[in-house]
C-alpha cells in the first residue's frame, strides 16, 4: 500500500511537469534565500563578537604605580562586574606604542626629552560589560577609583553594537519570516496546482470511499518530496555559491566587517534546512487538501 | 437493504426551488434487481446520489445496507460507499489511465491484494467487452465503451449494492441488451442491483420490479 | 457542403492499430439534413471531427464549405469552425458558468454584437425548452438537460452547418422527438443539417437521407 | 470586446482565489527583493565613490620647497593623467595635523625641539586614476619626480576599491539573474495554474474557432495585472520598509561603508520596475499559453 502511495505522489510531481520544476526551483530560491541570509547572520554575529573583543576602555592612571601597586590594582579591577580582562599598559611600553603607530614619523618620538605618556589600564568587556548599561555602570566605577586620571573609549563603541545587534535582529526576523511566508507561498501554490490536476482522482476517491488516508497522503508525500528536493538543491547552491564567492569575499569582509574568515553552515543547519523544507513541503500539501475538501 | 421514507429533494437555484424529489417511499430487499425509470429530469440521478449520500435530503429518512444515511459521519460514508458499486452518468473515468488502469486504480485505492487486482481488473473487462481496449485511454474511447469501461469499474470491486445510472445511454440497442445480460449476471450472483433508466423498453427487458418517477414523484411500483 | 473521397481513419494505441473509418466516400449537399446511423463504436463520432478538423484523416480528401479541410492553417481552421456549430456527444459545457452564460459565452467569443447576446441566447433556450434553468449551472442539471443546454449553445450561432453528435443520447423518447423536432426547424430554416445517433427509430423518424456506419464502413446511403 | 477580454482577465484572477493572490505576493516578494537589491547596490555604488574620494596618495619631498617652486611643482603633479586634485602640506601643517591626530598625547608634539616632519603632497584621484593600472602608473610617475623622497599609500586602497567592485557586479549579476528567474518562474506557475482552471473554456474558445486574439489576450492581460499588482505592492513593500528601516540603518551605514545618506529609488527605477513587473507577468502569461497550444 506504501509503495503505491509514493508512486502516486511521484507520479503527482512527473505529471505536474514543467510546473513541478518550477515550483521545487522556486522553493530551493526561497530556502537558498533563507539559508544565505541564515549564512550572513552567523558571519555577522561572529564579527559582532570580534568587535566586542575589541572594545576596550582605557583607563589613564594618575602616576605610574609599583609593580606590588599595579598587581593589586588590576586585581581590583579585575573583579568588577562586566571586565573581561585587564592589561597594564607602562609608561615606556606606551611610547613602543605610539612609536609604531608613527611609524614613517617615529622619529618625533625619539626625539622627546622625556615621556609624557601615562601609564593606564586596558580593560576589555565581557558579555555584560558590551551593554550600554553594563558599560556606564563600569566606566562610573573606573572613573571613581583614587588611582584614575581619566577615563576614555568604549561607550561610543559599545552603543554602535547594541545599535547594530538591535537592528540586526529587526532585519533578521523580518527576512526571515518574508522568506519563511515565500517558501509557504510557493509551495502550496504548487500542490495547489497538484490538486487541480488531482481533482478528478480526488473525486474518484471520494466516491468510491477511499480511507483518509489513502486521499491524504500521496498529497503531504508529493508536498514533502517536493520540499526536501528544494533543500536539498537550495544546500547545493549555496556551497556552490560559497565555494565560488567565499574566496573572493573574504577579503571585503574582512575590511567591512572585520572578520579574518567565513563560516559555511554547520552540520546541524544544514540538516535543519532539509527538515525544514521536508517540513513546509508537507504543510503546504496538508493545507492544500484541506482547502478542497467535501 | 434500501429504505425511503417520504423522502423529499429540493434545490435552490438562487430564488427558484426546484423539487427533483418529492415524497418518496419504497423498500428494496436484499438481492432484489430494481428498475428506476423515468423521464430526463424526472429525479432518478438525484435518487441514486442520495444513497451513497453525495446529497442530504431536504427531508426523510433513508436506509442503506442498514446505515442511516443522512446521519453518517464523514468516516462512516467512506465506509458506506466501500459496500456500494456505482456506474456513474457520466463514465467519471481518470483521462490520466488507461482503461485497465482506471479499474485498478479504486480496487488499489479500496486495499485490494496486489495479486487479486490484475485477474479482478481482466474479468471486468472481458465481462463489458473491452479487454481488447485495456490500453487505450479514455479519450481514445466512443462514448459506448468509455460507459462501458464504468460498468466494468463498478463491477470488479464486487459490491453489495449496484448502482447502475443509464448505463446504456449512449449505447445502440443490441449492445443495451448485453449490458442488461451484464446487470443480470452481476444480480445472479448475489449483488442487489437499482438499475436507472429512461427507456422503457429497458426496464421491461429486465422483468423485474419497475419504479416509475414522474417530475420527482413515484408513481408506479409494479412487478 | 461536405464531401468526403476515400477517406481513412486508423488510430494507434500502443502498437494496436484501430481503424475507426475505411474507405469512406460520400458527399451532403447545401440544405440537406442527413442522419448519420450507426451503433457505438461504430465510428459516427470520429466522422464528424473529421469535418471541424478535430482530427486529421489518415488518407482521402475532405471538403467541407468549400475548404480543403486537412490542408487548412491554424488561422483557417478557427474560421472554417465559425460557420459550423457543434453539438459535442459530451454536451462539453462549462462548469463555472450559468447556462446562459454558456451559450452567451460563445456569442461574445466570436464578436456578436452585444445587445444582441440576450435577446439571441434566450431565443435558443425558449427553443429547448430549458428557458427556466437559464441561471442554473451545469452540475445542477440532469443529463438530459445538459444536452439540450448543448443544442442551445450550437444553433444560437445560426451555422451554416450544425453537426449534432448524439443529441438525443441521454433523453428520453418523448424529449427525443422534441429535439428532433428543434432540428427539422433549425433544417427548415436553411441550416444544412448532419445528425449522428445509434437509435435507428430516430434516424428514420426524420424521414431524410440516413448514412449506415458499421464498424466504420459506409455500408448504406438510403432515402 | 476589450471590456470582455479585460472582464474575463478579471474573472480569472478571481477564480484562481487564494491561488493567484499567492501569486501575486510571490511576484511580489521577487520584485521587492529584485527592488531592494537594486537600492542597496545603488548605495554602495555611492559608497565606492565616496571611497574613490578619500584615497590619497601622498608624495613626502625631500626638502620644503619655496612659495614659487610650490605652485609650479602643483601644478605639473595636476597634469598627471588619474590626478583629480593636488594639495600641498607645508611641515607645519603636518605637525598640526599630527597634534590633532594625537589628541590627548599632543603633548609629546609640543615638547619637540624641531619640526622632524617632512612637506608634502596629496593627490587625489580621479575615475582613471582609482584603478589599479592608473594607479601603479601614477606612483611611478610620482616617484621619477626629483624633488620626491618616498611616495606612500594609495595603492592598496585602489586595490581593494577595484577587487570590491568587481565583487559587487559579479553579486549583483548573480542575486539579479536569480530573482528574475523567480519571479518568472512565478508568474508562469501562477499562469499556469490559472490556464488550468480554464482549460475547459480554452477548448471550447477552440472548438467554436474563437480568433486567435480572443483566446490570448486574457491570459495575457491576466499575467500583465498580476506583474503590475505586484510590482506596485513590491514598491509599497520597499517604502516601507525604507521609511522603518531606513532611520535605523543610517548609522550603521555610515560606520561600514562610509555613507551620510542612503538613496532611495529614483523615479524612473520606480516607473521600471513596475515596467518590468508588467512585462514579466505578460511574458509569463504568454508562455503559459504557449504551453497547451495543440
Ligand atoms: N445540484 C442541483 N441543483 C439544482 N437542481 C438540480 C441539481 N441536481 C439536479 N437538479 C434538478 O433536479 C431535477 C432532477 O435531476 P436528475 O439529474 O435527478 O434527473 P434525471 O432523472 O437523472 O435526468 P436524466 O435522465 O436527464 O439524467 C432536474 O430538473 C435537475 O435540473
Ligand atoms: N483518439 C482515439 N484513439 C484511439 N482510438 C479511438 C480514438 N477515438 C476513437 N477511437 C476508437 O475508434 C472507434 C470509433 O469511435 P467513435 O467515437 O467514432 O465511435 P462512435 O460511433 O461515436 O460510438 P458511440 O456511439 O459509442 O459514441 C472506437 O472503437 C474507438 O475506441
Ligand atoms: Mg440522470
Ligand atoms: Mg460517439
Amino acid at each position: 500500500m506504501l509503495g503505491f502511495l509514493i508512486g502516486e505522489a511521484l507520479r503527482d510531481l512527473h505529471r505536474a511537469g514543467r510546473v513541478a520544476v518550477a515550483a521545487i526551483l522556486l522553493t530551493t530560491l526561497s530556502l537558498a534565500a533563507l539559508g544565505g541570509f541564515w549564512l550572513v547572520s552567523t558571519n555577522v554575529g561572529q564579527a559582532a563578537e570580534q568587535w566586542r573583543d575589541r572594545v576596550r576602555i582605557t583607563v589613564f592612571l594618575k602616576q605610574e604605580p609599583s609593580a606590588a601597586e599595579t598587581d593589586e590594582l588590576v586585581d581590583r579591577v579585575q573583579a568588577m562586574p562586566g571586565v573581561a580582562a585587564v592589561r597594564y599598559v607602562s609608561k615606556s611600553e606606551a611610547l613602543g606604542t605610539l612609536k609604531e603607530v608613527l611609524g614613517k614619523d617615529a622619529s618625533v618620538a625619539e626625539q622627546l626629552p622625556t615621556n609624557p605618556l601615562p601609564a593606564s589600564l586596558e580593560v576589555m568587556l565581557n558579555e555584560a560589560g558590551a551593554t550600554p548599561e553594563g558599560a556606564r555602570g563600569l566606566i562610573t566605577r573606573l572613573s571613581e577609583l583614587p588611582e584614575t586620571d581619566e577615563v576614555s573609549g568604549g561607550m561610543d563603541w559599545v552603543d554602535r553594537l547594541a545599535r547594530g545587534r538591535r537592528l540586526l535582529d529587526v532585519i533578521g526576523l523580518g527576512i526571515g519570516a518574508v522568506l519563511a511566508v515565500a517558501a509557504i507561498l510557493t509551495v502550496t501554490t504548487a500542490t495547489t496546482l497538484v490538486l487541480h490536476l488531482r481533482r478528478q482522482e480526488l473525486e474518484i476517491m471520494r466516491l468510491v470511499g477511499a480511507p483518509e488516508l489513502v486521499v491524504r497522503l500521496p498529497l503531504l508525500l508529493q508536498g514533502m518530496l517536493q520540499g526536501l528536493l528544494g533543500a536539498v538543491m537550495a544546500i547545493w547552491l549555496l556551497i556552490a555559491v560559497y565555494a565560488l564567492a567565499g574566496p573572493h569575499l573574504e577579503p571585503l569582509v574582512n575590511q567591512t566587517l572585520g572578520l579574518e574568515r567565513l563560516t559555511f553552515l554547520k552540520p546541524h543547519t544544514v540538516v535543519g534546512l532539509m527538515l525544514a523544507g521536508t517540513m513546509l513541503g508537507g504543510f503546504g500539501g496538508w493545507l492544500a487538501r484541506g482547502r478542497t475538501a467535501p | 437493504m434500501i429504505e425511503l421514507h417520504r423522502v423529499w429533494k429540493v434545490f435552490s437555484v438562487g430564488p427558484v426551488k426546484v423539487p427533483a424529489l418529492s415524497d418518496i417511499s419504497f423498500r428494496v430487499a436484499k438481492g432484489e434487481c430494481v428498475t428506476l425509470h423515468g423521464a430526463s429530469g424526472a429525479g432518478k440521478t438525484t435518487l441514486l446520489r442520495l444513497l451513497y449520500r453525495e446529497e442530504l435530503p431536504t427531508e426523510g429518512d433513508i436506509e442503506v445496507l442498514g446505515c442511516d444515511v443522512p446521519a453518517l459521519r464523514v468516516r462512516e460514508v467512506a465506509a458506506l460507499r466501500r459496500s456500494i458499486g456505482v456506474v456513474f452518468q457520466d463514465a467519471k473515468l481518470l483521462p490520466g489511465r488507461t482503461v485497465y488502469e482506471n479499474v485498478a486504480f479504486v480496487l488499489r485505492v479500496l486495499g485490494t491484494p496486489r495479486r487479486e487486482i490484475t485477474p479482478r481488473v481482466f474479468d471486468a473487462l472481458r465481462r463489458v467487452g473491452l479487454s481488447a481496449r485495456a490500453q487505450a485511454y479514455p479519450a481514445q474511447l466512443s462514448q459506448g465503451e468509455a460507459q462501458r469501461a464504468a460498468l466494468a469499474r463498478a463491477i470488479a470491486r464486487k459490491p453489495l449494492l449496484l448502482l447502475a445510472d443509464e448505463p446504456t445511454g449512449s449505447l445502440d440497442e443490441s449492445m443495451a441488451g448485453e449490458v442488461i445480460d451484464i446487470i443480470k449476471d452481476i444480480w445472479a450472483r448475489g449483488t442487489t442491483v437499482l438499475f436507472a433508466t429512461h427507456q422503457a423498453r429497458l426496464a421491461a427487458a429486465l422483468h423485474q420490479r419497475t419504479l416509475h418517477l414522474l417530475s420527482g414523484r413515484l408513481v408506479k411500483d409494479e412487478g
